[in-house]
């Protein structure tokens, strides 16, 4: 210590005349631009999916209604209490749309204490134009955005044979895809079966196969069947496909199913214990529609019987969808689980012809009509009543029924849905097993930007060496004019298609005449529409049922005018399996309604 | 290195498998109780673990136990080593080491306090520590329920309803179903 | 140059065993209760003292002002949402809670951070030791009524704040060292900015050499008191500048180096003394090391690269069970995250170790009697104190 | 086909008869067709035949108008679209059960025929209440046609899901 030391401390007084480096007004000062200010959310872009709400560890967060419910958005929308809020930010993070962030906004003055609990967005705040504050960087990490890759049997492997394409998910690959969910369940309002498919896919997670095949088979007799072929709209509704993949629930639900073994399924589903009713329920047809129906009745205890005209059960599953999407093993395991319920099937016999609907309804206390769509439209140009013109419909029947059908060098496919995709792959593959090589035109009405198959159908046709021409309107099938093989069909001839839909979004075709072509086949296939075949009603019960549109009027529950009679699936509604499995649901809940109530009368 | 200071003392002090799973440069290893100071002995006299890192309890409620946990840090190799010991949960008394280190008497105090195990003979283990004036079962104990206790003595703020969008879009969107 | 020997003839004697019988009756001794709220204190705490005349004869650390049940807390928070609670338990130097936090939720859950993060994480942390040593010799001056250092210092943190938030998005919890990563990149312009700030840092702590380190005063006042007899490190559990003080050069970043400390060329300052002026010492030359690491650490920072691992969906993210124990050196010494799992989505146990609790409660208890009260202040001070790692 | 309809001249009454009798012809085809088709696409040649019973209801309108009854007379060029407009009085022969298809068919290539003659004709015609009606009827079959491409889409293409 020295006197130096005494003397140091007063140099301080050199920064007396110093400019003071305090803020002078700590008021306006601009926070940096990432601060963690107030929140904005783009009420537009916000799903309403509560993963905010599920992160928040100060329970700040409720999901409060907004707007109405609509596919995909709950319209529920979150509303912050700043009173427990901790600008932690994780809401933002999570944000499955990236519609919440934040401002550099952080002075806010008011009296009322409740104004600082506010919906974001909805109630409107200066800082909601903010360019500034928190944006989280390099979009969504908090849960997966990339679905785990299905894998599929090569193009040059399965060309030549109906196997199944699709390898399903090992444990390891499922587990990744399921962990992606974040158990919104938005799925769940557009499924039309309404299927837990948050709680399915969690047993995946935890490994609980048995409880998640129960959880499907409470919804969905058809699990497996779905599990390979559902047109998926839940994964529309996925709150993952806005940064992201949708997750695959699809190839999930199938994953449970591959996981179980076949014969602990009955025991799983399990039979309620209840006494017979003694009432007994007749369906016309045992599609998707016509079987759930019977698998619920039967479990209520009713006394059910299918009547199915073809050789087998399982409708447009078995004689629709081609064997390489939906082997006919994983057809008969569903339909197995059903029979197990104690229906009885009963094939082979066409209602209207060997047995009467007036014959039905006498021996029944309700009778359910589920015939689906198994009549083929044709287009009606010049040259389609050719013999060498087919419907895909009818020709996809025969080559699963064993029958013998032509197999051409080429041929043309008019339609751009899946079952053009199914029909042009199905005869692609028997043509490479009959001549070695490929050779079918699709050519489809629709535009690739509008088109209605499935994505990965056309990328799949494609793999397998199918041409496929979007907006090509059909004129005319050519056929030979004169010589041995007058009448043979020698192609079809078509227009482009300018535009399909008018200004407002309805179908009005435009064609550009100068765009000509001529695509050589000598077979042309339609697919293009379906009708029901009704005829088996007779005419007196169509001239007294009430119709809408084409199809038999039904109310909400599927009842028709006729007391005694509903109608599910795709002869009403549809058209796709998971639409019909809810039919069936609906139809079988409102007969038991209505049976109760005839069994509380008679008592 | 871990190894051979295991394998030094493993038989002598008939102790677990040695569990290097975490990262480099830390093990944890079970110990029988009666083992407890002798080990923590000699790892700080011998083996050169002279500094006490920590010492907590787990509640293993569901095997009816506590594991105390002594992290040792040797700082001339570099090594942590925890040691772990199972007591009966109902029956939830330690021995104290106190005069190992005497700044475990402030670990001990605190599991007292806040796991209800005793350390006898530990200066000032009874002594309130960090709850003055608690009443309740001790709170760190896996029975403990904060949410329940918060509920109790707290009041939620009035108003606050949440809707969750699956249910809600069932009321909405197909009430019948 | 300046001696004041109080007059301690008055004062009771010891009892055979040399300890004193404090006997409040008899109008000898008084109880004098520092804090939990007063300029002397660390924080939320009090020590509850036993003087006699102007000289103290016992003291009694009392915590649990702001004990809020972290640990306790996380047992039923998933692993992200403990993420945004962990910095609160220290408000001056918070990066550490998260930095071990995540460590030990990577290492159990075996995620390899990328190598931008680990560089990113040195900064922070390096820049919230440089704050956290402003307030503490900010705190050391005015526990001995030098209260312009610490407008100076306070002045010193607050730009360098201004550069956690532009970094951050945040002043004080900065929340930006998450499981898996940290959650952005440098922002354009910053290494100039904190240039700015590391050389205004300079400027100011050249002033405070001169009116604080060499005022007579302070060294009257620091020299020689508060002694810790370097024998008593390892049986109370000091670390830290506390032990460097007393000439062992304890330091995590050179004994376990962790991040990127292995890459960066720095010397762990020491002093022997082991006094109030030679711990304060201690942390004055550290904040160079600090500057010096942080010029460093931007220097070779990396031009680009990601900023996050891939991580499970954090809302249901489920670790394996285990055990670990993550350590770093903080600006008062070895912290530490002790976390244990179960396999569920929770953690089964979190046990931070904080410096403090080691150095406060143990250690104060046995340094306080026979100090003046007037120095308790500065010896808690130079202990570098903050409660709430104690209580948690 | 009488000559006087093949020249490139005629009159406003004339053209008026043509239309009408085409709407009527039309109209008492659906009605007459009601009940040979089956139940189940009976809808749609019910709202068939009511959409030209509106028509017709427009054409008697017309002729009662002072100002059109004024320019019964006047000579207008013919429209090339007349031929075919003319042709569709005849209406065709659909068999005992025609199904939603055909009907669809016959009931579009009609709309599309009637839509380019009212164009024509009020192309034709000077600013007054008879190019506004013309105007207006053209795109009543506009509007009409676009409503039964969107019925034929739906029912005729949208199975091929």
């Amino acid at each position: 210590m020295s006197f130096k030391d005494v003397l140091s401390p007063f140099t301080a007084w050199k920064h007396v005349l110093e400019t003071p480096v305090t803020i002078k007004d700590p008021l306006t000062r601009e926070a940096a631009d990432r601060y963690r200010g107030f929140h904005k959310n783009d009420i537009e872009l916000c799903i309403g999916c509560s993963s905010c709400e599920a992160i928040c560890q100060n329970a700040a967060i409720d999901m409060v209604p907004v707007k109405d419910p609509k596919e995909g958005d709950s319209g529920l929308r979150p509303q912050i209490d700043y009173g427990r809020c901790c600008w932690c930010a994780l809401c933002v993070d999570i944000c499955m749309t990236g519609s919440l962030t934040m401002s550099n906004e952080y002075i806010w003055f008011d009296e009322d204490p409740d104004a600082f609990r506010f919906i974001p967005g909805v109630d409107a705040k200066s800082w909601d134009s903010s360019e500034k504050g928190y944006r989280r960087e390099g979009g969504r990490r908090l849960s997966g955005t990339e679905r785990v890759e299905m894998r599929e049997m090569e193009p040059d492997l399965r060309i030549g044979n109906f196997d199944e394409i699709v390898a399903g998910y090992d444990r390891a690959e499922a587990v990744l895809e399921a962990d992606r969910c974040v158990e919104c369940g938005l799925c769940v309002a557009t499924c039309p079966a309404h299927m837990d498919i948050p709680d399915y896919i969690k047993t995946i997670r935890e490994g609980d196969y048995e409880h998640g095949l129960e959880l499907l088979y409470n919804s969905n007799p058809f699990s497996e069947v779905c599990g390979r072929v559902c047109t998926h709209n839940c994964e529309t509704a996925c709150a993952a496909r806005h940064e992201g993949d949708p997750i695959a629930i699809r190839w999930l639900k199938r994953h449970i199913t591959d996981q179980v073994p076949y014969d602990r399924y009955v025991d799983i589903v399990g039979k309620p214990d209840l006494a017979k009713t003694g009432q007994k329920i007749a369906i016309i047809g045992a599609g998707p529609g016509g079987l759930t129906a019977a698998f619920d009745l039967a479990r209520m205890g009713h006394a059910v019987t299918v009547y199915e005209e073809k050789e087998k059960p399982g409708g447009m599953m078995r004689y629709g969808i081609p064997e390489y999407r939906l082997p006919y093993e994983s057809l008969d395991r569903d339909i197995g689980v059903i029979e197990a319920m104690g229906v009885k099937i009963k094939c082979g016999v066409r209602i209207g012809k060997d047995i009467s609907m007036e014959k039905l309804k006498a021996d029944n206390d309700a009778v359910v009509l589920a015939i689906g769509l198994h009549l083929g439209r044709s287009t009606r140009v010049p040259g389609s009543e050719s013999p060498d013109v087919e419907k895909a419909v009818e020709l996809l029947r025969r080559i699963t029924a064993g029958e013998e059908v032509p197999v051409p060098k080429k041929v043309v496919v008019i339609g751009g849905g899946n079952v053009a995709m199914d029909i042009a792959r199905s005869m692609a593959r028997l043509q490479k097993q009959r001549h070695g090589e490929v050779g079918i035109t699709v050519t489809a009405l629709e535009s690739f930007d509008h088109f209605l198959a499935d994505e990965e159908e056309v990328v799949e046709s494609r793999e397998e060496g199918i041409e496929i021409l979007d907006s090509r309107g059909p004129q005319e099938v050519i056929t030979v004019k004169s010589g041995k093989n007058k009448g043979k069909v020698k192609g079809l001839r078509t227009w482009r298609v300018d535009s399909i839909f008018d200004e407002k979004g309805r179908f009005n075709p435009h064609y550009d005449e100068g765009d000509e072509m001529v695509h050589d086949g000598e077979m042309v296939i339609e697919a293009i529409g379906q009708v029901s075949d009704v005829s088996l009603l007779g005419e007196k019960l169509t001239e007294a049922l009430e119709w809408n549109r084409g199809r038999v009027k039904i109310d909400h529950d599927g009842r028709t005018s006729e007391p005694w009679l509903w109608a599910a699936g795709d002869c009403v509604k549809g058209p796709d399996v998971i639409n019909a499995v809810a039919d069936g649901h609906r139809v079988a809940q409102s007969i038991n309604q209505v049976l109760v109530a005839m069994r509380e009368a008679k008592a | 290195m871990m190894q051979a200071i295991y394998d030094r003392l493993k038989d002598r002090f008939q102790l677990g498998a040695l569990d290097v799973r975490s990262r480099k440069g830390l093990a944890f290893v079970d110990l029988r109780r009666e083992f407890l100071r002798p080990v923590l002995t000699e790892l700080r006299d011998v083996e050169g673990f002279t500094h006490l890192i920590l010492l907590t309890a787990v509640d293993w409620i569901e095997d009816e136990r506590f594991q105390l946990t002594y992290l040792l840090n040797n700082r001339q190799k570099n090594l942590d080593l925890g040691l772990r010991l199972r007591l009966d949960r109902n029956l939830a008394i330690g021995e104290t080491i106190h005069d190992l280190w005497p700044t475990a008497a402030t670990y001990q105090r605190e599991l007292r306090e806040m796991f209800g195990i005793a350390f006898p003979g530990s200066p000032r283990v009874d002594e309130e520590f960090i709850l003055e004036g608690w009443t309740d079962m001790p709170p760190y104990r896996r029975d403990f329920d904060t949410l329940a206790y918060s509920q109790q003595t707290h009041a939620d703020r009035e108003g606050r309803e949440t809707s969750d969008p699956r249910e809600f879009m069932k009321q909405i969107l197909y009430p019948k179903d | 140059m300046f001696s004041f020997q109080p007059d301690r003839s008055q004062y009771p004697a010891p009892g055979p065993d040399g300890k004193l019988e404090i006997d409040l009756e008899t109008g000898q001794y008084l109880k004098l209760w520092q804090g939990p709220n007063h300029p002397g204190m660390t924080g939320n705490m009090s020590v509850e003292l036993t003087v006699c005349g102007d000289e103290v004869v016992e003291g009694k650390t009392h915590v649990g002002y702001l004990h809020r049940g972290f640990e306790k807390l996380m047992e039923r928070r998933s692993f992200i949402q403990c993420f945004p609670i962990v910095c609160r338990i220290c408000v001056p130097e918070p990066d550490f809670n998260e930095y071990c936090y995540a460590a030990a939720v990577e290492n159990l859950a075996g995620i390899e951070v990328p190598e931008y993060a680990n560089w990113m994480r040195t900064l922070i942390l390096e820049m919230g030791r440089f704050n956290s040593y402003m307030m503490a010799i900010g705190g050391m001056s005015g526990a001995l009524g030098l209260g312009v250092v610490g407008q100076w210092l306070t002045y010193v943190r607050d730009i360098m704040l201004d550069r956690f938030e532009e970094l951050t998005g945040a002043r004080i919890y900065h929340m930006f060292i998450l499981p898996g990563g940290v959650r952005g990149h440098l922002p354009e312009g910053f290494k100039d900015r904190m240039e700015e700030v590391l050389k205004t840092a300079e400027r100011y702590l050249a002033d405070v050499d001169k009116v604080m380190f060499s005022n007579a005063v302070y060294k009257r006042r620091t020299k020689g008191v508060g002694y810790i007899d370097p024998k008593l490190f390892e049986p109370y559990g000091v670390t830290g500048p506390n032990a460097r003080a007393g000439g062992v050069a304890k330091d995590v970043r050179k004994d376990a180096p962790y991040l990127v400390y292995d890459q960066l060329d720095f010397e762990v300052p020491t002093e022997t003394a082991s006094d109030i002026w030679a711990r304060t010492n201690v942390r004055r030359r550290d904040i160079d090391v600090s500057i010096d690491l942080i010029r460093q650490i931007l220097k070779k920072f990396p031009k680009g690269g990601e900023v996050m691992a891939e991580i499970p969906n954090v809302l249901h993210w489920k670790i394996p069970r285990g055990e670990t124990y993550i350590k770093g050196e903080s600006s008062r010494g070895e912290y530490g995250y002790y976390l244990v799992t179960d396999g569920s989505g929770y953690p089964r146990r979190v046990n931070v170790r904080g410096p403090s609790y080691t150095h406060a409660m143990a250690l104060l208890e046995l340094l306080i009697p026979g100090t003046n009260i007037s120095d308790v202040a500065a010896l808690m001070v130079s202990l570098h104190t903050y409660p709430p790692e104690i209580e948690r | 086909m009488s000559k006087q309809k093949l020249s490139e001249m005629t009159t406003i009454a004339e053209i008026l008869e043509t239309a009408v009798g085409f709407e009527r012809a039309a109209e008492a085809f659906y009605t007459a067709l009601i009940p040979k088709v089956s139940k189940n696409v009976r809808y749609l040649v019910e709202e068939l035949a009511e959409e030209e019973a509106e028509h017709v209801r427009i054409f008697s309108e017309l002729a009662e108008n002072p100002d059109v009854h004024a320019h019964m007379a006047d000579a207008i060029t013919r429209p090339h679209a007349d031929r075919k407009f003319s042709d569709a009085v005849h209406t065709p022969e659909l068999g005992d059960n025609p199904d939603d298809q055909a009907v669809l068919q016959y009931a579009l290539m009609r709309e599309h025929i009637a839509m380019e003659e009212y164009t024509e004709l009020a192309a034709n015609t000077e600013p007054g209440p008879l190019h506004d009606a013309f105007q207006f009827l053209a795109n009543e079959e506009r509007k009409h046609k676009a409503e039964l491409e969107a019925i034929y889409y739906q029912i005729v293409h949208s199975g091929g899901v």
